[in-house]
């Protein structure tokens, strides 16, 4: 398992090298500079600034040292926060980031297995329309809009929780989760209603049932293990698209995290902040799609083995 | 090697979709959906001619009404007729939901099957690359495709095209996967079919269900991606209206003028069913297997 | 929307080989439902709301708008920084919070020369750094000296070019600070030298440009002209404000708590303010709502209305020192011809949008200074008349809009500018029967192209940075920074550079002033569409909130009804 | 009274496409330490009959419109669901056909052993999990798994067919049912590890005194193990009879049809080989596939030795049969030879050509000549297309036809393999598997090969349909002129059709000569006990055998 994961961490390094070239290269030849603004910013100004962030070397040469300053672990200074460091700034939105994402994700796997694995329990009556319609809603359902109404029908009209916030308020974490959790709990329905039905076909259920076990034994220890590698492969991309895309979740709920970081910088021009976001997001890519397989074989114990010696 | 053959007969025969075609109009589900979706574009076609208003008329005295004889659907702020705006945003967002999703649905089901089939190191390259595409930020991308390009709706398809594809190729790599390891795949190779015409025939085709659902989640997601774009200026601009656009108005104002989120809501939730009935209908109607059960 | 992704990443290809494992786990998945139920159930329940808390305790909660980008004063520069700012430090002069007139500060009085060229400022004894350091009159020569360092990338210095050799010394033409018009005759005396009167020059000395900042901090931190150190950070920043900065949160929130060391803390009755970067004004009203705010930043214009309807006395809009206009590129063959330009201003109906579109009390703008500003009306030659616009029109050779090309309108991607946008595009439309579009871009590409003349109409806004025309008319001088419209006037150059700084009297100030505008108006390079307001949700327990065109409320004098003082 | 007694049992689909009588007033009884056979084709409702038992059928479809199955005084087909749990867990066993997917892939089978003990609906007769162990582990070792200690905790991947076979026949008795139902147990089995297989039932049975029910398309295969045999046919029993009666004195057509196709005896016809021209001549073949599971860091690649050198000649005309059993390399062979499958050394001409130095390109001519046979005809048929596209496309590929006489030329082929022309607009999922089969025979003979290489054809068919289609292959072998190298670990098979044999064991040959000469005098010991174990249907003599083992 070890080799393996090494073996794919190794792959990410040359798809990280690309990604820091080309969004290196997307984001100097994008219109408007960092410091570009309302009001006009005298030349002096500019060049003062400029030389301050070596802007003014040629591009060639900040790229250079852009690369030596990442190996080392230092992702610059932010241009739009002068002071702040990126990893600094990274670091301060991580934790709240990473949390949100958890328990984004709990909503969705609790909520998303528990309707897939009913659904498929009895596929083709009610039991099973009822909550893939949900389900089906529920990932159309942007995030801009569903927040919004959650907000206003628990926090303004019940007043049963905080409309916003993170750590401020008792409470106030539950609201963002389930609006970010929503739309992948009605993925991970449709999945697990897949798998479950896959698994439930499947010969080893009928042993199941011929030794006398219970349903909720043949469903809980039989099936579901079987029924869910679809949805455990899904768990690591949607961890990593969870944590890029809660953009709007955290502007909504006001919410201290990476997602705000993620998009201002590209709209602010804060070129070590763009490069930075989207470094780390592409490492997050790439460990949770590997957590994600190397939990996917874990699982499966014939594969667990195979990758063993590996 | 006779491939225009093989497409002459795959048009002469009844073939799969000759076959689906007759399994669908057995299913009232999907047929429902279809006619509503043809009801839909149908309405669409005609806007320039049915609809009550024009979409850029404005009475800013009559701004924001709730429904009424005159305004169905009442007004926004502008007074415009919802009705009339939803007519019009519904042209622009089955286009664009149609179009992108079939660029997206092209890409990604021709990589992810070449990747699949392929394998080894040619896979890996070619899922690297995707891995690239997804991590590089997407609000730059765009940004610098505006400016490079200028404005245009053709863009706007490639732009979304650009994205949604890269999870359709994941989906269709590992489909080709695990078919390729069928015997039939190996009874076609042993026919000595050249690699492209195994992929075309043997494997595609059989992949479908998944893409299919797969697309049907796909359309109106890219419908609410174009109003975003046109946020940032890529895609259409004012006067001229989407779903995703007005849906994207109405929440801003969901508590003083409800209507005018939820008419353009509900066309878009239909557009929705219609298409996940739909998309159900055509699985199980491509699928032979499902007819004797 | 999100990722999906392949259900089957994973590919070995390989044989089994017997090995022994342990027995499989108990089912994990039920403890992992639960523990997610419990975590998020607990917290669950109402509890005492901000506003509430606040009011016993002191607290204001602040609705700042966005996070500022920096606290240090001589690099920070939008209005978010400026709230806290003002909290943390202060300078020579206040403002009055009503009247706006100056009021002393850490100055407690001043002199002014027979030709208002020399101020001369008598500091505080009292005045006090916040961790107890004296404060005098060399902390200001220092903190100026820093200001005007080019490293620093200061875009306020130009606030300090009012007095003798700043900007020569800031653009390197002089390099001994000594010769600069700023000196500290003892320790509790300034002397500030001018090249011209400045009518305006005490309110400058209330911008946070101007402000001293603590020499010893800085230095311990960085070099004095190094851009951002740490030395504005919570637990490191000395200031000389009512306030000193005890958290600073990142997109959260930041702390500020009460000076001791203030020479006016005895006046000061709020003990916090919790200032939250409430970026989304949607959020914010919600916040405001469910009483998490006192104070919001903004209200969403579509919500104006509504609590206008409904009488809320939170509510509270005021005019702002601020135009919103569009700029008219005249270097675009077809907007060359002032008739044109006149016509487009001519039907633009500027009531419809204040009343109907945009419905936030802002006030029709015929010209680009507001109305009132320091006692100056502007000349107003521009009405909606769109019989005569069609008239110019036709004169300018498109007659019932024929042949006019097609004209598009730039603006940044902002619910408030679209709205305007399409009404002024159906009014040429419906007036003058010319095709316009409309073309939005995000707002660093439409800062891009705004500068490059890379456009035909564009909207801008400008909000004063002091109360004074002068403000608001020499940003169109010849290739002015923020002229940007190509539009160039020699005789309006030598009224608004050279006249108006030489004149005496206010009177004859004011009069240059309106010629001046007069010149613009007739050639409207610029349509001005409305003068701002300023919007705010204001819980009622906040008292001695005052109304101004600066949008400034004085943290020294804001109370909350119930706390103790 | 018996055990068991079914009496009238009728069990109903209801499908879209109507009603099917799957099985129809179905009634025999078994009692303790006997063993009833269940005999019939596919789709003759045995299996649902059994299944019926212990309400395993998917309702809907399936529904039970009558008759009754009294076990031990209670009706199982009317009892509540609680009770049926407790005749599941503690009275009524069952061992399914395919050990590779019915036990659970992801539990231990220790755990899966075990788990009639420990969550058994009885409380009284519930285990703990250490006495379950203990007990489990004594049944693994009874029922022959080495080293049960360390295997109890292994998952099924890490077991053969025949050891997971062996595992169910634990797992079904280590409640110490009373009656044990095998539903086609060794029909996925070689044949020497289906006489083991057979025997170790059988010695169970004997020591425990349970009845059995044994379910079987192939009468040889319960000729020694049966007393009493039930003759199905489309859901109606045709004759029961004790094992004699059936086997000796039939008077049943039905019965006489199934005997008659036990492939028994050496070939008809006479061998067509041209013995001075070799068609295909394949030289030290080798191919390896890597080891991914046994590489460890810094040792030398390891490989699988599927093939490791094997050399041989198939004449033109003749029909070379290759016997091993599962793993012995004799797929890999095949698909060697047809460049399937990448050769690591040695070569493969075909009529002086080696095969094996072409590029993709140059070998499409050649692989028209040689065309490939698969075992399972479920998997080999594209389910996305109609017969007619699966016929007509190597037609059109090759340039056989055109698109004017292609209609016809499809027609011929489906005249050819014996099928309706009116089914060409099917889908492979409507056929039965005998003629899936034969659209695959199609399709191979599609593009006039001069070689076939048929990789297990008959396996997974009913011996009936087996007996059909061996024919078919020997008629078109005659026909056309073919050349074919047959594989199959069925020797009878081998022997009713092949002129020459050839056994292979571990990826290499160790035996070859003319049929009946290996047949009559098998030199290997190995080759020895592959012919030993065919089960002949003759129930006194495979009696005896059992008794010897």
């Amino acid at each position: 398992m070890l080799r393996f994961a090494l073996g794919r961490l190794l792959q990410a390094i040359p798809v990280l090298l690309v990604v820091i070239t080309m969004t290196f290269l997307l984001v100097h030849s994008a219109p408007g500079g960092p410091f570009s603004a309302d009001k006009a910013v005298p030349a002096e100004v500019l060049e003062a600034l400029e030389a301050q962030y070596n802007l003014d070397q040629p591009l060639w040469q900040q790229y250079i040292s852009y690369l030596g300053d990442v190996v080392r672990g230092d992702m610059g200074p932010s241009f739009k926060y002068p002071g702040r460091s990126v990893n600094e700034l990274i670091l301060s939105g991580l934790g709240t980031t990473a949390e949100l994402g958890l328990y984004a994700m709990m909503v969705a796997v609790f909520i998303g297995v528990i309707a897939g694995v009913t659904a498929s329990m009895r596929p083709n009556t009610m039991q099973d329309y009822v909550p893939m319609t949900a389900a089906m809603i529920g990932i159309c359902m942007p995030s801009f809009l569903l927040g919004p109404l959650l907000v206003l029908v628990f926090g303004i009209h019940l007043e049963w929780l905080p409309v916003s916030g993170w750590n401020q308020i008792p409470g106030d974490k539950i609201l963002p989760a389930i609006t970010l959790g929503t739309g992948y709990a009605a993925y991970i329905a449709r999945l697990s209603r897949g798998g479950m039905l896959e698994v439930l076909s499947q010969d080893y259920i009928r042993t199941a049932r011929a030794k006398g076990l219970s349903e909720f034994l043949i469903i809980g220890k039989h099936a579901l293990r079987g029924g869910l590698i679809p949805v455990v492969a899904f768990l690591g991309p949607a961890f990593a698209g969870l944590l890029g895309g809660s953009f709007v979740v955290e502007t909504i709920y006001q919410i201290p995290g990476l997602g705000r970081f993620y998009v201002q910088a590209a709209f602010n021009r804060d070129y070590t902040m763009i490069l930075g976001t989207t470094v780390f997001f592409a490492t997050l890519i790439i460990v949770f799609n590997l957590l994600s397989d190397m939990l996917a074989v874990w699982l499966n114990p014939k594969l667990r083995q195979q990758v063993r010696g590996v | 090697m006779d491939s225009n053959s093989l497409d002459t007969m795959a048009e002469k025969g009844t073939s799969l979709w000759e076959d689906a075609w007759i399994k669908l109009r057995k299913n009232r589900l999907a047929l429902m959906g279809l006619g509503l979706l043809i009801f839909l574009c149908l309405v669409s076609l005609l806007t320039p001619w049915i609809a009550p208003y024009g979409y850029e008329e404005q009475d800013l005295l009559m701004g924001a009404t709730p429904p009424s004889a005159e305004h169905w659907l009442g007004t926004d702020v502008f007074g415009r007729d919802m009705l009339t705006r939803i007519m019009w945003g519904g042209r622009v967002s089955l286009m664009v939901g149609f179009i992108a999703t079939a660029v997206a649905l092209a890409i990604g089901v021709i990589y992810g099957a070449v990747a699949g089939y392929v394998g080894g190191r040619v896979d890996a390259v070619m899922m690297r690359l995707v891995d690239i595409l997804y991590a590089l930020p997407f609000m730059i991308f765009i940004i610098l495709l505006m400016v490079v390009f200028g404005r245009n709706l053709l863009l706007l398809f490639f732009a979304i095209g650009a994205v949604e594809w890269l999870t359709m190729a994941r989906i269709v790599r590992g489909q080709v996967m695990s078919l390729r390891k069928q015997e039939f795949v190996e009874a076609a190779h042993s026919l000595g079919l050249s690699q492209w015409i195994i992929i075309r025939r043997h494997i595609i085709p059989n992949t479908l269900g998944p893409v299919i659902v797969y697309t049907t989640l796909t359309i109106p997601s890219v419908m609410l991606l174009e109003a975003f774009l046109s946020f940032l200026g890529l895609g259409i601009q004012p006067p001229q209206s989407s779903w995703g656009l007005l849906i994207n108005y109405g929440v801003e104002t969901m508590e003083e003028y409800p209507w005018l989120l939820i008419f353009p809501g509900i066309a878009l939730s239909l557009t929705l069913f219609a298409l996940n009935f739909l998309g159900d209908g055509l699985r199980d109607a491509l699928d032979p297997r499902t007819s004797k059960d | 929307m999100s990722h999906f992704s392949a259900l089957n990443s994973t590919t070995f290809s390989t044989k089994s080989k017997t090995a022994i494992h342990s027995c499989p786990r108990p089912n994990t998945l039920k403890a992992f439902a639960v523990a997610a139920l419990l975590v998020l159930l607990t917290g669950c329940g109402s509890s005492e709301s901000n506003v509430d808390s606040g009011n016993r305790t002191g607290t204001l909660h602040w609705g700042n708008g966005t996070e500022p980008q920096s606290l240090d004063p001589h690099i920070a520069t939008g209005v978010p920084e400026h709230h806290i700012i003002k909290a943390l430090m202060e300078g020579l002069v206040h403002k009055d919070s009503e009247t706006l007139a100056p009021t002393p500060g850490v100055a407690e009085s001043w002199t002014v020369n027979e030709d208002a060229t020399v101020y001369t400022f008598k500091i505080r004894q009292d005045a006090r750094w916040s961790n107890g350091d004296a404060h005098n009159a060399h902390d200001f020569v220092w903190s100026w000296w820093r200001a005007l360092q080019p490293a620093l990338g200061n875009l306020y210095a130009y606030m300090y070019f009012p007095i003798v050799n700043a900007r020569e010394y800031y653009e390197g033409e002089v390099t001994d600070f000594a010769e600069v018009g700023v000196k500290a005759l003892d320790d509790f005396t300034l002397q500030v030298t001018l090249d011209n009167p400045t009518p305006y020059f005490l309110q400058l000395l209330d911008h946070y440009s101007m402000f001293p900042v603590h020499q010893a901090t800085l230095e311990k931190f960085g070099a004095p002209d190094e851009r951002g150190t740490r030395w504005t950070y919570a637990g490191n920043m000395v200031g000389n404000g009512p306030f000193t900065l005890t958290n600073w949160e990142i997109n959260r929130a930041i702390e500020v708590e009460r000076n001791t060391y203030y020479w006016g803390n005895d006046d000061v009755r709020l003990n916090k303010i919790i200032f939250y970067p409430t970026e989304n004004t949607t959020t914010e009203e919600r916040m405001f709502r469910a009483g998490q705010l006192h104070y919001t930043n903004d209200v969403p214009i579509d919500k104006v209305a509504t609590y206008r309807a409904a009488n809320d006395p939170a509510l509270r809009v005021t005019p702002y020192l601020g135009t919103y206009y569009y700029r008219i590129n005249v270097n675009v063959p077809h907007l060359q011809d002032k008739r044109v330009r006149r016509a487009l201003g001519m039907t633009i109906d500027r009531q419809k949008i204040t009343d109907n579109v945009i419905k936030a009390g802002q006030i029709p703008a015929y010209a680009m200074t507001p109305p009132n500003t320091r006692g100056y009306y502007p000349p107003i030659s521009l009405s909606f008349d769109p019989e005569a616009a069609r008239q110019l029109l036709a004169e300018a050779g498109y007659p019932n809009g024929e042949g006019f090309p097609v004209t598009e309108i730039l603006y940044n991607t902002n619910e408030g500018h679209r709205k305007v946008a399409v009404a002024i595009q159906q009014m040429w439309r419906e007036h003058l029967n010319i095709e316009v579009k409309l073309l939005n871009q995000e707002w660093k590409v439409y800062l891009d192209s705004e500068s490059n003349g890379d456009y035909q109409i564009s909207r801008a806004g400008w909000i004063g940075d002091y109360v004074d025309p002068n403000n608001f008319l020499d940003m169109f001088i010849c290739d002015g920074g923020n002229n940007r419209t190509g539009w160039c006037n020699k005789e309006y150059d030598r009224l608004v550079l050279d006249v108006a700084p030489s004149v005496k009297t206010h009177e004859e100030r004011m009069a240059i002033f309106t010629q001046a505008e007069q010149m613009l108006m007739d050639d409207l390079p610029v349509l001005p569409i409305y003068t701002y307001t300023t919007k705010h949700l204001i819980h009622p327990s906040v008292k001695n909130v005052s109304s101004n065109i600066m949008d400034q409320q004085s943290y020294r004098e804001l109370y909350l009804e119930g706390a103790e003082d | 009274m018996a055990l068991l007694e079914v009496n009238g049992l009728k069990v109903h689909f209801h499908t879209r496409d109507g009603l099917v009588k799957a099985v129809d007033d179905v009634s025999f009884s078994v009692d303790c330490g006997e063993t009833l056979a269940i005999v019939g084709e596919s789709g003759s409702g045995k299996s649902v009959t059994c299944y019926s038992l212990l309400d395993l059928l998917p309702k809907p479809p399936a529904k039970i419109e009558g008759g009754t199955a009294v076990f031990d005084g209670i009706d199982l087909l009317t009892c509540d669901a609680a009770q049926m749990r407790r005749f599941r867990s503690n009275d009524i066993a069952m061992i399914f056909q395919d050990p590779m997917t019915s036990l659970n892939p992801f539990i231990t089978v220790g755990e899966q052993l075990i788990e009639p003990l420990i969550y058994n609906p009885d409380k009284s007769r519930r285990q703990t999990r250490p006495d379950a162990r203990m007990r489990a582990i004594e049944l693994l070792d009874e029922v022959g798994i080495i080293d049960p200690e360390k295997r109890f905790d292994c998952y099924p991947h890490e077991f053969s067919g025949g050891m997971r076979q062996r595992v169910m026949i634990a797992m079904a008795l280590i409640n110490e049912p009373r009656l044990l139902i095998c539903d086609e147990p060794t029909t996925a089995l070689d044949v020497t590890i289906q006489a083991q297989i057979l025997a170790l039932i059988k010695t169970l049975q004997q020591k425990r005194n349970v009845a059995v029910i044994f379910i079987s398309h192939d009468l040889g295969v319960v000729a020694g193990i049966a007393d009493k045999v039930v003759v199905m046919c489309e859901g109606t029993v045709r004759e029961t009879n004790d094992a004699d009666g059936i086997f000796y004195r039939t008077q049943d057509d039905y019965t006489k049809k199934l005997l008659a196709a036990i492939p028994e005896g050496p070939k008809v016809m006479q061998s067509r080989a041209q013995a001075d021209s070799t068609m295909i001549q394949v030289s030290n073949l080798k191919t390896y596939f890597r080891d991914h599971s046994k590489a460890s860091i810094g040792a030398a690649k390891n490989y699988i030795k599927a093939v490791d050198g094997v050399s041989l000649q198939i004449q033109r005309g003749e029909i070379l049969g290759l016997v091993g059993e599962s793993g012995s390399g004799k797929s890999t062979l095949g698909r060697s030879i047809l460049q399937l499958a990448p050769i690591t050394e040695g070569s493969v001409s075909f009529d002086g050509t080696e095969l094996n130095t072409l590029t993709p390109k140059q070998l499409v001519p050649w692989r028209r000549k040689m065309q490939m046979i698969f075992q399972d005809p479920y998997a080999s048929l594209n389910p996305r297309m109609t017969v007619y596209e699966t016929l007509a496309e190597p037609l059109l590929y090759h340039g056989l036809a055109h698109s004017k006489n292609i209609d016809q030329q499809v027609q011929l082929l489906m005249d050819d393999v014996g099928l309706a022309r009116a089914s060409l607009r099917k889908y492979p999922h409507e056929f039965s598997g005998g003629q899936r089969q034969r659209i695959a025979i199609g399709r191979a003979i599609a593009t006039k090969p001069e070689l076939i290489i048929a990789d297990e054809p008959v396996s997974a068919l009913d011996v009936t349909i087996q007996a059909q289609v061996l024919d078919l292959i020997l008629n078109l072998v005659e026909r056309h002129n073919l050349t074919m190298l047959f594989i199959s670990h069925d020797l009878s098979v081998v022997r009713y059709i092949s002129d020459r044999v050839v056994v292979m064991n571990k990826g290499v040959i160790i035996e070859c000569g003319d049929t009946e000469a290996l047949w009559a005098n098998p030199q290997q010991q190995y080759t020895q006990q592959l012919l030993k174990a065919i089960p002949l249907a003759d129930p006194k003599s495979e009696r005896l055998r059992m008794a010897d083992s």
